[in-house]
């Protein structure tokens, strides 16, 4: 296949899915595993023609002098195969998990328009061919958010598809403004025209053209939607949302930062410590960002709403990374944002297998689950060490680059976002772990059992992926140093279990070893020592108390409520009221227009006929 | 290979045993200051010995493997801390890693705890990583600062950095820093007035409260290797480290009488007191502190 | 308000300079530069010549009275409309007040005399609606005038009886049978002469009864249907 | 004298409009509204008219009397655009007539803010 | 084919309805369907001769300028082929669902209506203008009474505005007559330059207000809102659709031809804006769907003014472009929001809720005519908002692009909320059972998603048309002949 056939397929495609899957429900999961197995195979394929696979697709637009321009480049094709992986692992879920839904179908139609959109945003060789599929990217993951079976998932996709609009046609705006000067709107004229702009103007643009993507990245002022959207959306469709669509925002940010090299642009700019204002600015936002997320992450009761959260503040350290833009800044930012992609879409699935078996999200009405649901647990404490960067597993490695950079240039104010983010996680993280897996079993929850084999393949394949890619990270430095060179930025050195960072260097065999050594050590210890018997959960001490419901025995409602009394007051006014108070506005405007004007009197009608007339003739004698 | 082995049993071992010590040691004056004899300095190899012997219950696979977990990734840290110079696997980079590493005993010291399945427990859990929070933010402020100022992120590259007399020592180069990260180390090795995690009044002393035979002797040994490779890490960071073991191990002894002290006469703070109060002082004197190195 | 906005009426009338066209002052308008010179001249087609009543043969659209000639000849096309506007009015307004109870026809009947002199004015004004009609071309009047005189009759009819009903299907019928002849006579101009109502009857002697080519036939079906949809309306006002 | 003569036609045809305007603006009688729109309608076509006068000139009809072109006739094509107007003009009045009549049927009174749906 | 015909022969349709329908129920919907379809098939007839030169049709045979002529230009062609097409569409569906009302005299007014619509597309003379917007104003006067109940109110508003409108249109056209001495737009437009200012300005404001009702735009249209939420669906759609553009026509061919040397565009550009956020504001918190519609159509045609009344070709492409799209659109919008309030029996946009599933032909139809007034990638809305942002920045109006854009977010906003109503919300009102109305709507999904992909063919027309319309000296020539 063409790049042109993998990106319009799914989306011709779609509505043969739907049709066959209104018969037949597990026919969409399946068309969607075969199609996006294919995709992943051609893709494949692809890997190292950089730049000989210039395509064009002629669906004329626009006035004929438009055409979809498509490039593969290093970073595109990463991104092309994150997204067809994680559609072909989330499409083994659903086989099982989409039973019980009502309408499956517009789920797989718009899933599989989702993948041709999504490649085409990251396949564009334009700015034109970005924005196209950049829209249908998000009016389908509308429908798909929107899909949600709770309430709010109607109030949360309709901020999420506001924002986006927004987002769009500032984006749009600057491309027209781009397009009426060079009749061109390939990246490297655009990157060109920009470069020769005076700095301030090539600033506003940037900044237009940006706001879009930071918008899908979920980062502080506009991180509003992530939460309700994440914890709202279909079970299956947030792995992916997390997952992937974010990762989208911070690929359109890459476009900017690197592609068109914002540091040549501002490179006469006011700078701090050696970084231009406008980078150090958006980094702080990517602090900011953590921050934000790991708190409100710790508040929630809801089990992916805390995990939306958690999405939001690992969005702040791809951002942050990426905003440095030193070459360990750009690395760690990749890193970050592979490794993010495989252990949060492994948490979402965890926590949509476990919804699919106890139907709730509400971390208090669960509890105890590890003894029901072994698999699901193992792969949730992979993802969670991951997650909170333990070693041996690949969020460490990530995590550790960033630090080297953040620490080389010195930013003391980002470092302690970045702590503040990694301490905080192991936080958050634990309260699910503890409340779902651990501690009692709910009495209703007895006879639950693992989830249907499908469902854990991903799983296992995720687990798989996190601790290969804990020891020899040089998997990920590989095509990272490749995209490096097609970005010309200086690569970070590394071999196939070391990288090299500014301060020491990473050498993960000689920890993986350590830690074997340690747990064998201690295994022995334990071996050695004599048998011991096993006791119910309910056989604990209770100071001479006699407890017999599990109910009032499993600590799990406001796990933190010490630390939630800290931050109160900051949670109570967030930025979303903000938004609200705006959306306001405009209906005491439209209310204001209406009553006066449209009074209902046919007299006034007149009057304002009669006045517009006088109006514009006096107008016209002044002007 | 063999011999890779047999050190690393005998460090490990040796690790251990200096941390029961020291734990010895610490009940011992913490009795002479409250005017009591106090138990024998071998109390702990007893209580050891003796828990190894006895019969314990279990609550499930997962109680077992977070005893494991958490002593193992105590063994692990234990070897990126150089005492005295010495450090089996040669890696730079290692501080960072440090704090991490210990999570991991962390982690598993809470899977086993809260997976037995008493609400104390995770209160006890709950608490502690609230607490986490709370002095971790101070002490890797103080760190990033060391590694920023000695350009190098392993420990012994910052030990190197040090030698060469007093006036070398971090302790008078980065003295805010010192303070700060005493402080630190004190929620670290939860000693009073920041052990709300373990008080035992409250709550039974929340994280082994299910904990019996093999399994504390376990976390025990864990406690004890915790000891030995947090005041290690002090001494290597701020004291400038040793050659000679003795002298290393002394001042390790130093650092944790010093703790030791300090908690037998502190009252205990409530979590986010504790919380509040690292962020604060300490917090703030350490990006003092950073601000001054680094520009 | 209104007052402003009749100053900016009155705006118009204020003279522009020199070389700016603008209203001519009362009274003084000169038809040289004005189309309806052509329509007095009856040159709009043929060559500028004199033409003298009762002796002019032929001229193009040939009826005496000029804006009959405008209207049923020049301008027909307007006509059509107006006559379009008027069946609109005649059945939207049978349809609004269709289906209503309330009867505002006269309690009882007239006096006597009325009676009688209605019995005879209807002939007479009706004759002199006809006569109207007929003679559009030559003296002021035409359809709609007498139209208007017709209906004004029948008005006289609900006048004297209280109970007095117009036949309203008859009176549809009549209008749609007028309308269409109207358009087929359109039709046929543009089938003969290739634009639509073209005047292809023969005009015969200015000023003659039976002259002016389809002009008459025009104004008699528009007779018609004016006729007929006034006294529809006045109809359906007041009992429907 | 003069100016009267001239502008008794053109001015007092807009004065006429204007008042049909004053009246469908101010009055609150449904009927009262739609003869306003009738004097607007009156004051147009006398405006039209007036404005294809010449002076002393006659009517645009070719008679045994004045029976050639080249006389002083007075412009014929307003005189036609006013027929037609006025017969618009009938019909926009019948039929808001029988929509008052509607009215009156369905609310029993012809006051604007007594009728609901013709004052909020 | 004469041009004459398109509007003799509705007219005579409508003629002979009252005589011949009486026979059986459902021959005045048919009757009205083959003429519409007549006039689609006469007007492609034209097609190869307009591209070539535009056709003049004296009527009646009289030299110009003094007999009254048809003008048929390429704008003329499209407009006449949008109107026929649409209007046939809509009859399509009165057929099934005219029921509740009186069959003969409906149709006899739409048919009116679609005749003097096309008059007023057609005519070449103001006078003539001026009667064709009569007839189709007060057809659809009576249409808007065709509910009965409180449509006589709206109804009643209607009229005193449109008559007003019309005293006013009939002023502009005396002095017109009195100055210029002809009432042939291609004289008219010939002299209109050197008028005297005061008189130009007083007769363009006359007109503005005179035809702005029909173009509806603020605030002569008022009276939209009610007369097209207490009407029948239908009416709305042809009101909507259909008697929209040919105002938007007028207007085009009032300030273009007529004034197209003088600079009065201003106006029109604040009027218009004016119109477009007045529309979007209030639909925004509007609860019932129909007036959500009537608002929403109401700032569509402000927006159409706003961007043709830049006055350069490209201008008028996208604003042509957007004309079509909204009378594609909006026409589906409200057959299937008619056709769904019809089956639960209410307008709130809250008791559809769940409708994309019961009634899926209309919900789908809906929901792809909100993304395309959205401006979906692929779907036609998308590519007239592309050349209107397009226009306007090459122009540098950067700030009249920030108004639009505004506008279509908020667009945007409300038609998201109905959508979700429609899929993804549950309520327990029950749904008549009626025959789903698929050919129009398939039709025009199809005309949406063509457009949409293949936006070329129509581009390059209206890209012609465009270069015609904006200097008028082809008009004047192809009227008087060479001058």
């Amino acid at each position: 296949m063409s790049l042109s056939q993998i990106i319009i397929i799914p989306i011709i495609l779609s509505i043969i899915t739907y049709l066959i899957t209104k018969k037949f429900k597990k026919a969409g999961s399946i068309i969607n595993i075969i199609l996006s197995g294919y995709i992943l195979y051609t893709l494949i394929n692809f890997y190292g023609q950089w730049d000989i696979l210039n395509q064009s697709l002629n669906i004329n637009i626009l006035g004929g002098n438009f055409e979809f321009i498509l490039n593969n480049s290093p970073l595109a094709w990463l991104l092309a195969i994150m997204t067809a992986s994680s559609i072909f692992l989330i499409s083994i879920f659903t086989v099982h998990s989409q039973q019980e839904e009502k309408n499956t179908a517009s789920f797989h139609m718009f899933f599989s328009i989702l993948l041709g959109s999504i490649l085409g945003v990251v396949f564009a060789g334009d700015l034109m061919t970005l924005f196209i599929f950049w829209e249908v990217m998000t009016y389908s993951s509308f429908f798909l958010i929107s899909a949600g079976k709770k309430e709010g998932a109607k109030k949360a996709s309709y901020r999420y598809l506001i924002l986006s609009a927004l987002g769009a046609y500032l984006m749009l705006t600057s491309i027209f403004i781009i397009y009426t000067q060079t009749n061109s709107l390939e990246f490297t004229q655009v990157a060109e025209y920009l470069g020769n702009l005076p700095t301030l103007n090539s600033i506003i643009l940037i900044i237009m053209m940006g706001v879009p993507f930071l918008i899908k990245a979920g980062v502080f002022p506009f991180h509003v939607w992530v939460n309700g959207a994440h914890s709202n959306a279909p079970k299956e469709f947030s792995p992916f949302l997390s997952g992937l669509m974010l990762k989208i925002g911070t690929y359109g940010l890459m476009l900017l930062l690197y592609l068109v090299p914002l540091y040549n642009i501002l490179g006469e700019s006011i700078k701090f410590r050696g970084l231009p204002l406008f980078n150090y600015i958006l980094a702080i936002f990517g602090g900011i960002t953590i921050i934000t997320g790991t708190i409100f992450a710790i508040r929630q009761e809801d089990v992916k709403r805390l995990v939306a959260f958690s999405s939001i503040s690992q969005m702040g350290y791809i951002v942050m990374a990426l905003a440095i833009s030193t070459p360990l800044g750009f690395t760690g930012g990749l890193l970050h944002l592979m490794n993010h992609m495989i252990f949060k879409t492994t948490i979402f699935l965890t926590m949509a297998a476990v919804i699919y078996r106890t139907h709730t999200t509400k971390m208090y009405e669960m509890g105890g689950l590890i003894f029901r649901m072994p698999v699901t647990f193992a792969a949730y404490l992979t993802a969670i060490i991951a997650l909170a960067g333990i070693p041996p597993t690949n969020g460490f490695i990530s995590k550790w680059v960033i630090y080297q950079a953040l620490i080389q240039k010195g930013y003391i104010f980002l470092s302690v976002a970045a702590f503040f983010g990694s301490i905080g996680s192991f936080m958050y993280v634990f309260k699910p772990l503890s409340t779902v897996f651990l501690g009692q079993l709910k009495p209703e929850h007895q006879n639950i059992k693992e989830v249907p084999f499908l469902m854990q393949i991903p799983m296992y394949i995720m687990m798989a992926l996190m601790v290969l890619f804990g020891v020899l990270p040089g998997i990920q430095m590989n095509i990272i140093n490749q995209i490096g060179e097609s970005l010309n930025i200086e690569t970070v050195q590394s071999t196939l279990y070391t990288i090299t960072g500014a301060y020491g260097a990473w050498n993960s065999l000689v920890i993986f070893n350590v830690f074997i050594g340690g747990f064998v050590l201690a295994l022995v210890i334990f071996l050695l020592a004599k048998k011991s018997k096993l006791v119910g959960l309910m056989d604990t001490y209770t100071a001479g108390e006699y407890m017999d419901d599990p109910e009032s025995y499993h600590y799990a409602y406001k796990y933190y409520r010490p630390f939630d009394r800290v931050f109160d007051a900051f949670a109570a006014n967030s930025l979303t009221k903000a938004y609200d108070i705006m959306a306001g506005n405009v209906v005491k405007l439209g209310r204001i227009f209406k009553g006066s004007f449209v009074t209902g009197n046919g007299q006034t009608y007149a009057f304002y006929m009669i006045l517009l007339m006088i109006v514009l003739a006096f107008a016209g004698w002044i002007v | 290979m063999i011999l890779t082995t047999i050190q690393f049993i005998l460090i490990s071992f040796a690790a251990m045993a200096l941390g029961l010590l020291f734990i010895g040691i610490a009940k011992k004056t913490v009795a002479r200051t409250q005017k009591r004899i106090g138990p024998p300095v071998y109390q702990p190899y007893i209580h050891v010995l003796k828990l190894f012997g006895k019969e314990a219950i279990t609550h499930g696979f997962i109680f077992d493997f977070g005893a494991i977990m958490a002593f193992g990734g105590m063994i692990a840290t234990l070897f990126f801390v150089p005492i005295a110079g010495i450090q089996l696997y040669s890696m730079s980079g290692t501080l960072l890693l440090v704090i991490y590493l210990m999570a991991i005993a962390y982690l598993g010291m809470a899977m086993a705890t809260v997976g037995s399945g008493n609400p104390l427990a995770s209160v006890g859990i709950s608490r502690a990583l609230t607490q986490m929070l709370g002095y971790e933010m101070p002490f890797i402020v103080v760190l990033l600062t060391l590694i920023y100022r000695s350009s190098n992120s392993s420990i012994l590259g910052i030990v190197q950095a040090q030698q060469g007399g007093l006036l070398n020592w971090n302790l008078i180069n980065v003295p805010i820093g010192t303070v700060v990260a005493f402080v630190a180390l004190l929620g670290l090795m939860g000693k009073k007035p920041f052990d709300a995690p373990i008080a035992p009044s409250e709550i039974a002393s929340g994280p082994v409260v299910e904990h019996g035979g093999k399994y504390l002797a376990l976390l025990m040994l864990q406690h004890a290797v915790a000891i030995v490779v947090e005041t290690a890490l002090f001494v290597d960071l701020f004291l400038g480290g040793a050659t000679n073991i003795f002298i290393f191990i002394f001042k390790m002894l130093i650092v944790w009488l010093l703790a030791t002290l300090i908690g037998s006469i502190f009252p205990r703070f409530k979590v986010e007191q504790g919380v509040l109060f690292y962020w604060k002082w300490p917090l703030l004197a350490a990006l003092f502190q950073a601000v001054i190195i680094i520009f | 308000m209104v007052l402003i906005l009749g100053f900016i009426l009155f705006q118009a009338f204020a003279g522009g300079g020199e070389n700016t066209i603008s209203i001519p002052r009362f009274g003084e308008v000169d038809l040289e530069n004005r189309v309806s010179e052509h329509y007095i001249n009856k040159s709009v087609n043929s060559e500028t010549n004199s033409i003298t009543f009762s002796q002019t043969q032929n001229p193009e659209s040939g009826s005496a009275n000029y804006v009959t000639s405008i209207i049923a000849n020049y301008r027909a096309l307007d006509t059509l409309g107006e006559v379009t506007v008027l069946f609109i009015a005649a059945a939207g307004l049978a349809f609004v007040l269709g289906g209503n109870q309330e009867n505002y026809a006269f309690e009882d009947d007239a006096s006597f005399i009325v009676k009688t002199g209605v019995k005879i004015l209807f002939p007479l004004m009706f004759l002199l609606g006809i006569y109207i009609i007929i003679h559009g071309h030559l003296t002021p009047g035409g359809g709609f005038q007498g139209g208007a005189v017709i209906a004004t009759a029948v008005l006289l009819k609900f006048l004297a009886y209280k109970d007095y009903k117009l036949n309203h299907t008859g009176l549809s019928l009549l209008e749609s049978f007028a309308g269409i002849s109207f358009l087929i006579i359109g039709l046929i101009g543009l089938l003969t002469n290739g634009s639509f109502l073209t005047n292809f009857l023969d005009n015969g002697t200015l000023g003659a009864l039976f002259s002016a080519g389809i002009i008459p036939i025009i104004y008699i079906l528009i007779g018609i249907k004016v006729g007929a949809e006034l006294s529809g309306i006045i109809g359906n006002l007041i009992n429907a | 004298m003069a100016f009267l003569n001239q502008w008794a036609y053109l001015g007092g045809s807009i004065i006429l409009i204007l008042i049909g305007l004053f009246g469908v603006l101010t009055r609150k009688n449904l009927i009262k509204i739609v003869v306003s729109i009738g004097i607007m309608d009156t004051g147009v076509n006398l405006l039209l008219v007036s404005l294809g006068y010449i002076n002393n000139g006659i009517a645009p009809i070719l008679t045994q009397t004045n029976a050639n072109n080249s006389l002083n006739f007075v412009d014929p094509l307003p005189q036609a655009l006013v027929l037609t107007a006025i017969v618009i003009g009938v019909a926009v009045l019948a039929l808001a007539l029988s929509i008052v009549i509607k009215i009156y049927e369905n609310q029993q009174t012809l006051q604007i803010d007594e009728i609901r749906g013709l004052k909020l | 084919m004469n041009a004459s015909l398109l509007i003799a022969v509705p007219l005579l349709t409508a003629f002979v309805i009252p005589l011949i329908g009486k026979l059986h129920k459902k021959i005045p919907s048919f009757l009205v369907l083959l003429s519409t379809l007549f006039n689609i098939i006469i007007s492609f007839s034209l097609y190869g001769q307009v591209m070539s030169k535009p056709i003049v049709v004296k009527i009646g045979n009289w030299t110009l300028p003094f007999g009254i002529n048809l003008y048929v230009d390429k704008l003329a062609l499209i407009s006449l082929l949008i109107i026929s097409t649409i209007t046939f569409l809509i009859s399509i569906y009165n057929i099934r669902n005219t029921d509740e009302l009186n069959e003969i005299k409906f149709n006899t007014m739409f048919l009116l209506a679609f005749t003097g619509i096309n008059g007023i597309v057609l005519t070449g003379d103001v006078f003539n203008l001026f009667v064709f917007i009569e007839i189709a104003a007060i057809s659809t006067y009576v249409l808007a009474t065709m509910k009965r109940k409180d449509s006589f109110q709206a109804a009643f508003k209607y009229i005193v505005m449109g008559s007003i409108a019309s005293v006013f249109l009939l002023i502009a056209i005396g002095f017109l007559y009195s100055s210029i001495g002809s009432l042939n737009m291609g004289v008219i437009a010939q002299n209109a330059v050197d008028l005297n200012p005061s008189l130009l300005k007083v007769i363009t404001l006359l007109l503005l207000i005179g035809i702005g009702m029909e173009a509806e735009l603020f605030p002569m249209n008022l009276w939209v809102p009610e007369v097209y939420s207490k009407s029948y669906v239908g009416v709305t759609a042809l009101l909507s659709g259909v008697l929209s553009v040919s105002g938007i026509y007028a207007m085009i061919r009032v300030y273009f031809t007529l004034f197209g040397g003088t600079d009065i565009y201003l106006y029109i550009t604040v009027v218009g804006i004016v119109t477009l956020l007045f529309g979007e504001f209030i639909a925004y918190q509007q609860e019932n769907i129909k007036k959500m519609l009537a608002y929403s159509s109401i700032a569509q045609m402000g927006l159409v003014m706003a961007v043709i009344s830049l006055n350069t070709t490209e201008a008028l492409q996208a604003g042509l472009f957007q004309l079509l799209n909204h009378s594609i659109l909006k026409v589906m919008l409200f057959i299937a929001a008619g056709f769904m309030s019809y089956a639960v029996g209410s307008n709130k946009i809250k008791d559809l809720a769940g409708l994309g599933k019961k009634t899926p032909v209309a919900g789908f139809g809906f929901t792809l005519a909100a993304l395309g007034i959205m401006g979906v990638p692929f779907l036609n809305g998308f590519v007239s908002k592309m050349l209107i942002i397009q226009t306007s920045l090459g122009l540098g109006r950067y700030f009249f692009t920030g108004l639009i854009l505004l506008a279509t977010l908020i667009e945007i906003a409300y038609y998201l909320k109905v959508i979700q109503t429609l899929y993804f919300k549950e309520n327990a009102i029950k749904v008549k059972k009626i025959m789903p109305c698929l050919v129009p709507i398939g039709v025009l999904s199809a005309a949406i998603l063509y457009i949409g992909i293949k936006p070329q063919i129509i581009i390059n027309l209206l890209d012609q048309v465009g270069t015609q319309v904006i200097d008028n000296s082809n008009y004047i020539i192809s009227i008087l002949g060479g001058i």
